[in-house]
């Protein structure tokens, strides 16, 4: 079923004629890093070149994949995109297959060599079939994709008196230890006490835009809570406002300032607005 | 316009799938998006699916905070008997969870994600809440429109904490728990979690 | 004795209330203790159950872990709408490990590896051990000890099947190719070859 078209060549890259310039193999290199996401691995890269080629993969036409294969591989590893090791792998396995293919057929009474491309026809097409399995797998019906799971509250845990667990200050900190520890591995982030009271002011602020979506200014304040508390509430409004979870409004100079949700789920009218 | 079959099925619906009670303008704005309905032909649906429900093992009924389908009341101590006593435990991944929470507050479910790098449970996030630790405190103005969680005053009450800032205080790796930590995580490194095991939380 | 209605209505509340899908055994042992039911009698309840639901929003389904009430799937589109947050959002890799898993199970990593041509990532292995949907059954008694993964229950529940027999067969590699899928053709002697599916996506 080998439905190569024969024509004149467009071109030669390292000595091997090339048929047809696939227009899918020039990609702006913007889209070569989604690309990397888009493969699963080498072996889906094959597959995919595999099929855009119509090449039997049966009787694999080891020197134009091979081409192809390092021409992505060439442009990835150029655009200087984390490639892993797995797609050099490959491409030194493609090499090899292709020398012991030009070598020339010693003639040997012993029983005939075995086809250098065995092995790697074998692989795509195991491959092939786990790569149609995940495809059935995403096909069946998905948890809060294609259906939720219906509940219903009931009161009766309470009458059983089943206390939720015990958990202790030490198994969250050192979650938080944890997460700390995630978060370096990305960035430096300095967690200062200052900035997690920030955080907290940040939602307690929020929780009182649900029920109110426009509160003046000032009635964010809560003098009881001293300086401290006040520049916590000040830093709070400002890094909301930075974030574009609330808005700042002010009718005319020297008149009220008003901050306004842009985030509850009870705004509506804010809603229509947008 | 839509059937009132079909819309009927799709209150009813999201009213069973929500994580808490659900308001009319949530369902308005959320899977009835697409049609042009109004509060009271919203109202009269769930009236209807009130109706309907009146003769089983659940109601529809309408709390401070929504909607929602809660067992019969007279069920009450025939259903007791669903929960053998054991003491449950709380999976690691809720509490990194919760850590999380509290630290990057209010912070949305995708920017928990991208930190822990796993997908964060639904069953996570709803006991959370049942717990009364973390709550909804509004929305983000992106696509999707996320909700955003942040802890509540029970949480502190819970862990007898004063302010979320008390926490890190708390983190400080002490010398003898940094070791287990490197361990720990060795031991991550090659997968073995069999004594880990992610029980649901 | 129990009267119909109030035995339909405690079962249905049980399931409704229920954390988990729910067993036969755990409703006979739980909620229907006190009454003298056997099995075949809750089956009917349930049938009946699951016909009163036929023309509402949810239905009542068996999976891999018992009944549970869930959404009708045709109205998937219009809640996720609702919770766009709550879509899972899965790559291409981890379907692949995950496939590789179910139909091959038990199996170790770099058995995984092998086929896939790729190094599994840590993070898919983790995100597939704390959904719970993979587990740790064994290690090879080969050097390295290497553990073996299965599948769950839980794994089951999410993709609404009841046995991994469920899951379609495969595509069967073209008869003028030897390829090594014992395992594999030993996994898909116990499925049905009727289910068989166009052999590529």
């Amino acid at each position: 079923m080998v439905t190569e078209q024969q024509s004149l060549p467009l071109g030669f890259v390292r000595g091997e004629p090339v048929f047809e310039q696939p227009e899918d193999l020039y990609i702006p290199p913007e889209a070569l890093e989604l690309m990397l996401d888009l493969f699963s691995g080498p072996m889906d890269l094959l597959l995919y070149l595999i099929r855009k080629q119509k090449m039997d993969i049966l009787d694999l036409p080891i020197l134009r994949i091979t081409e192809q294969y390092m021409v992505y591989v060439d442009m990835m590893r150029e655009m200087k995109l984390e490639l892993a090791a797995d797609y050099l792998l490959m491409a030194a396995m493609l090499a090899e297959i292709k020398s012991r293919m030009l070598l020339p057929k010693i003639a040997s009474d012993e029983d005939e060599e075995e086809d250098p491309r065995a092995e790697l026809v074998r692989r795509l097409k195991e491959y092939e079939i786990v790569r149609s399995g995940a495809h059935e797998l995403d096909m069946q019906p998905q948890q809060e994709r294609d259906y939720f799971i219906a509940h219903a509250d009931t009161d009766a845990r309470d009458l059983a008196g089943h206390a939720p667990p015990e958990v202790s200050l030490e198994e969250l900190s050192l979650a938080l230890l944890k997460v700390m520890q995630l978060v370096d591995v990305q960035a430096h982030h300095q967690v200062k006490r200052e900035a997690l009271s920030t955080r907290e002011r940040m939602s307690r602020i929020l929780e009182k835009l649900q029920t109110n979506t426009r509160i003046e200014f000032s009635q964010l304040f809560e003098t009881n809570e001293g300086r401290s508390g006040v520049v916590v509430s000040f830093l709070a409004i400002l890094e909301l406002n930075k974030e574009g979870l609330i808005a700042l409004t002010q009718a005319e100079s020297y008149s009220v300032i008003y901050v306004v949700s842009k985030s509850t789920a009870g705004a509506t009218e804010h809603r229509a607005e947008g | 316009m839509i059937a009132d079959k079909q819309l009927k099925q799709l209150v009813e619906a999201a009213v069973f799938a929500a994580e808490a009670p659900v308001t009319l303008d949530q369902l308005l704005g959320g899977v009835l998006a697409d049609y042009r309905l109004n509060r009271p032909r919203l109202r009269q649906v769930l009236d209807e699916l009130k109706d309907d429900y009146r003769e089983r093992g659940i109601e529809l009924v309408e709390v401070a905070s929504g909607y929602r389908f809660q067992t019969r009341s007279e069920l009450g101590p025939a259903l007791v008997n669903m929960w053998p006593d054991r003491a449950p435990r709380y999976s690691a991944a809720l509490f990194e969870t919760l850590a999380l929470i509290a630290w990057r507050q209010p912070v949305t479910r995708g920017e928990i994600e991208a930190v822990r790098g796993v997908s964060v449970s639904t069953q996570i996030m709803k006991t959370l809440q049942e717990r009364g630790w973390v709550k909804v405190v509004g929305h983000k103005e992106v696509p999707g429109r996320p909700a955003l969680y942040a802890t509540t005053k029970a949480f502190l009450d819970y862990f007898s904490l004063q302010s979320v800032a008390d926490l890190p205080a708390l983190a400080q790796p002490r010398p003898e728990l940094e070791l287990d930590l490197e361990s720990a995580a060795d031991t991550n490194d090659t997968r073995e979690r069999g004594t880990n095991k992610e029980e649901n939380p």
